[in-house]
């Protein structure tokens, strides 16, 4: 296997307990979102992260609102996780002008630079190398701020996966490169698209720190990720971490699954990471049950006042075709 | 719908079959009848469920997994594969999901695939097509939908081809996959989707001929790919207005039919050309620019364009269809050519 | 040899200097006055010689290894690393070896710098500049030498700006890195070598004006670039055989100055256009196809273009030659417009 | 460091002896050759291998003409090993018709299929895609063929090379990639751009046998060369080879070496492996003095009678622009 961290940081319990918020908050608005697509009320591309909620919530507690993320397409959870809220998100996703991208961006192009979340790429592999760019800004602004570059497994086989970890090692930047394997490249498995067995191995190709983490346990999601971003923060360099988890939507909204064994799906929900974290919590005297469901009619409430705050928004202006090409708008 | 005065169709039996259908028919009988033949590409076969949206479904299954291979999302890997297998005597079938992910293996379809006959003195051939599927409309956004076949047509030796209807499909994937230079064939949108009537055993379409879908003799409109369907409305609504277009579908892009254009532009005295790509610097000026200067002082009107607004595809249905041209635009522009000359 | 008529130069003194010089001194100036200015490349670094030609050198000495970053031989990360730098508040200056280097970084620069703003509906900007170097002359062959301009002025969301004189560069590169968008600035073979008068104190020079270098009046010719050599030698003998030529050097392709280029035509009634790109679908087409439109009816021939044949740069001197747009074509093209109208 | 080879294979005497006439063909054409841009009788940019001879010698005794190789611009010493004829070669340097690609693609671009030189590029990183294709084109056919693909240190720092590697260890191609590592990538030091001490070490990221070689070495060449051939041909997939070496005359023809320590440069001339494997031959009794001399006088006339072969040939005619664009002469 890949190396084994030897300092494990474990979050307190009200830092497991805003983890789970953070999950819960992106395993609602995932099933809010997939509901509003299936009544036809919104018409988006759309691709559900349902399984992999641990990932980024694990993550994000351990960032500031000025540290940066670089997600992808199947990334709202890392948004969601980040504490982007859910108005203009929703605007967004809703084709609306009071969108976070004024409706033009939509769901594969979500930013919100107020809380760090500075590009959605569609391009497989393109969140690495930007990155990066960040990363470089960090060190010249003499700040301790980190970017954690999101991408999938399927990636880890793209020319723009390699040229980033060895710029970001070779220049130690501040930059933290989390693959969520989730065992699917679309339709491929992982074995058929990727050589090695594990990812994180890769990253001895690059002088950096590679670990291998259990993508569906927040405590070994959050022990590692503290110890790339302290790494990252200290001015030494970038790690790759490899978090195991499964998508369980398929890879698209509407995907049927048919390339896959339907027993490894069953299989796969022991692992779940929503309701094994929430028994955890409830298991170790960290919260009540009630306050459990209280929290999930809060994030509830939350998701579906967004709902009704985008419905109620504007459709964009034609004219807006001409404004943010360039800085000055282009003239009719 | 079409008065093809191209070519005869090669039976008059007719079958509804939608694009899918008409290249996944091709390339069965291709590569049944010429074990040279290969298909690789991201999910391509079977086991991936012969494609994301079941293109080549069937062919792995019929014709193995070693001539017909999913790959790993590795673009230039794709197109180096490709490229390799054609020098080494093979026809490969390459598909590259969609447009917008050319970008990552312009290395290899331009300083390589199209160049290496003529860097080689002509000791390599390299008889690849590239598949590829593009156009607005399903809410892609910004990175999804982009038609650069401009770019490729300014790249020196590969052609470039946009087809239409399902027999266009058909009949262009059979050309170009005998054809012994890099083809890249361009899908788009719902050209994959629309049932149309289709010769049964529609058999190989000329690359470089163009079709003349509906003759006519106030203006010439050019198109092509799912614009088509735009125009053909537009000239539908034309012909209400008393209004008779004359319209072809380019079917290859590069090298494009000079001499059909310019036979019905100076017929008709009036040229349009419609394209989902960007009219800035698009495929449009080209044939303007040819136009004009051939047909010198011989036209009513000056050469007309339409094509995408100056910015990347938005997301929002609204705006996605402002970005898109209409067919309003279509008889809009062809009502005001015709009102000069 | 220059009138210039769009803007007057900053000060009278002038010194002799090549364009290499002149980039130098403004990448120099440009750091001198703001922090913000990063300059990113292959070898760029004085460790490394500052840059293969010596065009960056001494920056890194002065401005400290950090802002000046050598980078390893990964296209896709150098630009990558500038985007996420400019959206985080810096101002990068990357360099992009050669212009058929662009095939690797096509990605980062089409789908990501130059829609970044669009997408995010204006919440993000990527005040980027992107060097390269290209042009035939140097029997660098196939893939050295491709002038790809086209294909990011179809692009929308960055500018393209190819410089003639080191007076150009001067003034380009200050106005590329203080603007809020991604342009691309394109060196183009010998203006780097050339030493030309160039104003001591040039300043910054507006992006998407073009000069008038010469006043003519029975023909036009918009050129740019290396390409401006050639045209200058031609203009020279067609006023010997009589012909009044008005020159355009047009700096900024995208967007590319119409009001100029139209007064001018409509005022010669001839317009040529000379590059060194690809004729076929290459950026005349556009300014053809522009003015075809603008002026129907009020021009005395067609618009002609001069550009590359459709091939790869060949190797051999001879060939080089012959596929270069020499004097002798310009001068022939202008006076068969001038034997028109 | 990296993996250890168990089973080395040796070359027997006949064999040194062409390895040895190999890399003498490539250093005396070499020196013809940058003799001739001196003195101004052609006009092509020039990358001179000398210091490299042993790595493409060692490798070529082990290929068949119908093995294929995909190089680079620096790549005329992998072509005079693989025993190009020099007459059409020599005829495309100075860019005349009878050149082997008629005077059009000059030395960045030179091919000669009937000794299996199948691509010279001039994109760093380009020859990796390219050979996977005739290793899949040698599946198809059933054949034992393989591909060796020539690249630089720098080279592996490009998208283009992961992509290759990973996709040549899924199918198991029958291709052999074989990085010579010559400390620099044009001004660039090694540890300057590339963030892993040993090429090699990459190779575990795709899960293939990863060598670090010494390139001045042609035994230590050959014995990994061997093995990784060995593999190829017998159906288990790709190897990568790290052939640690120098360069003696710069990138370019006229590099005046600025950025290199003087003293650098002189200590690998100890290295050097022409003068020492030339005195090895003569000590090991494989060859005697006399005889290597008349070796080498045979190669110089070899290439004096290139010379005077392109010399003599005739140039391109203009028509050329419009043949080979595509298999159809373009219309004048
Ligand atoms: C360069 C590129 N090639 C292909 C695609 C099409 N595509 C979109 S998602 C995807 C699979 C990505 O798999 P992975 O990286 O594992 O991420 P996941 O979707 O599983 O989260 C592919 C091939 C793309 N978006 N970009
Ligand atoms: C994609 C690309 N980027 C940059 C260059 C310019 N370039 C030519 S050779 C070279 C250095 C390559 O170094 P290395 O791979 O070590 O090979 P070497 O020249 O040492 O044999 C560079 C950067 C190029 N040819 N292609
Ligand atoms: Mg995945
Ligand atoms: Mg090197």
């Amino acid at each position: 296997m890949t190396e084994t961290l030897t300092n494990r940081a474990s979050p307190d319990a009200a830092t497991q307990l805003d983890i789970y918020r953070r999950m819960l908050r992106i395993e609602r608005n995932d099933e809010f979102t997939r509901a509003q697509i299936r009544q036809g009320r919104i018409t988006a591309p759309y691709y559900s992260a349902r399984g992999q909620e641990a990932i980024p919530s694990s993550i994000s507690v351990l960032l500031n609102d000025d540290d940066k993320i670089c997600t992808i397409y199947r990334g709202i959870h890392d948004m969601v996780a980040k504490d982007m809220p859910l108005r203009p998100l929703w605007a967004e996703i809703s084709g609306r002008v009071d969108g976070t991208c004024k409706g033009k961006g939509g769901p594969m192009h979500l930013t919100h630079p107020e809380t760090g979340v500075m590009v959605t790429t569609g391009i497989v592999g393109s969140s690495m190398p930007i990155a990066n760019g960040f990363g470089w800004a960090a060190l010249l602004d003499g700040s301790k701020q980190v970017t954690v570059a999101y991408f999938g497994d399927g990636a880890s086989n793209i020319g723009a996966f390699h040229e980033a970890l060895n710029l970001a090692s070779v220049w130690k930047l501040p930059v933290i490169f989390v693959c969520q394997n989730n065992g699917f490249a679309e339709h491929t498995r992982y074995e058929n698209g990727t050589s090695v067995d594990f990812i994180a191995k890769r990253a001895i190709g690059y002088g950096m720190p590679g670990y291998t983490v259990d993508g569906n346990d927040p405590l070994d999601v959050y022990a590692h990720a503290h110890a790339a971003i302290e790494r990252a923060r200290a001015g030494e360099g970038p790690t790759l971490l490899e978090c195991k988890t499964f998508r369980f939507m398929g890879h698209v909204f509407g995907d049927a699954d048919a390339y896959m064994d339907p027993a490894e799906k069953e299989a796969a929900k022991e692992f779940d990471p929503m309701p094994r974290f929430r028994q955890k919590l409830i298991d170790d005297g960290i919260a009540t049950e009630a306050q459990l469901e209280e929290l999930k009619a809060k994030i509830e409430a939350e998701v579906k006042d967004a709902i009704e705050f985008a419905q109620s928004c504007e459709y964009p202006s034609d004219d807006e075709l001409r404004r943010d090409v360039f800085a000055e708008e282009i003239p009719a | 719908m079409s008065t093809d005065t191209v070519e005869p169709a090669a039976t008059t039996e007719m079958v509804k079959m939608n694009g899918m259908q008409a290249i996944n028919a091709a390339l069965m009988e291709a590569m049944e009848a010429d074990p040279k033949v290969l298909v690789l590409g991201e999910d391509v076969a079977d086991r991936e469920g012969g494609g994301v949206i079941g293109v080549t479904r069937g062919l792995s299954t019929k014709f193995g997994d070693l001539r017909v291979r999913s790959t790993p999302i590795a673009e230039q890997a794709i197109i180096g594969a490709a490229i390799g297998a054609a020098m080494g005597g093979y026809k490969p079938v390459a598909e590259i999901m969609l447009m917008n992910f050319t970008t990552v293996a312009m290395d290899m379809i331009v300083n390589h695939a199209a160049k290496l006959r003529f860097m080689s003195g002509g000791q390599s051939q390299v008889p690849l097509v590239i598949r590829t599927l593009t156009g607005a409309g399903n809410q892609t956004a910004g990175q999804h939908a982009d038609f650069y076949e401009a770019w490729f047509c300014h790249t020196a030796g590969i052609k470039v081809v946009i087809p239409w209807t399902p027999a266009d499909f058909k009949g262009l994937y059979l050309s170009a996959i005998q054809d012994p230079d890099p083809v890249m064939i361009i899908e788009s949108g719902k050209t994959l989707f629309v049932p149309m009537d289709t010769p049964v055993n529609q058999g190989p379409i000329p690359l470089g001929k163009a079709q003349v879908v509906q003759e006519g003799s106030d203006v010439t409109i050019v198109s092509y790919g799912q614009m088509m369907f735009t125009v053909m409305q537009a000239v539908a609504e034309l012909a209400e207005a008393g209004i008779s277009a004359e319209v072809i579908n380019l079917r290859t892009i590069s090298p494009w039919d000079k001499e059909a254009v310019l036979a019905s532009a100076e017929k008709t005295g009036r040229l349009l050309i419609v394209h989902e790509a960007g009219k800035n610097f698009g495929p449009g000026a080209e044939i303007a620019a040819t136009v004009q200067e051939a047909l010198f002082g011989k036209l009513k009107a000056p050469v007309g364009r339409l094509g995408a607004p100056y910015c990347a595809v938005p997301f929002a249905k609204k705006l996605e269809d402002a970005y898109l041209v209409q067919p309003p635009a279509v008889v809009a522009e062809a009502k005001k050519l015709c009102a000069q000359g």
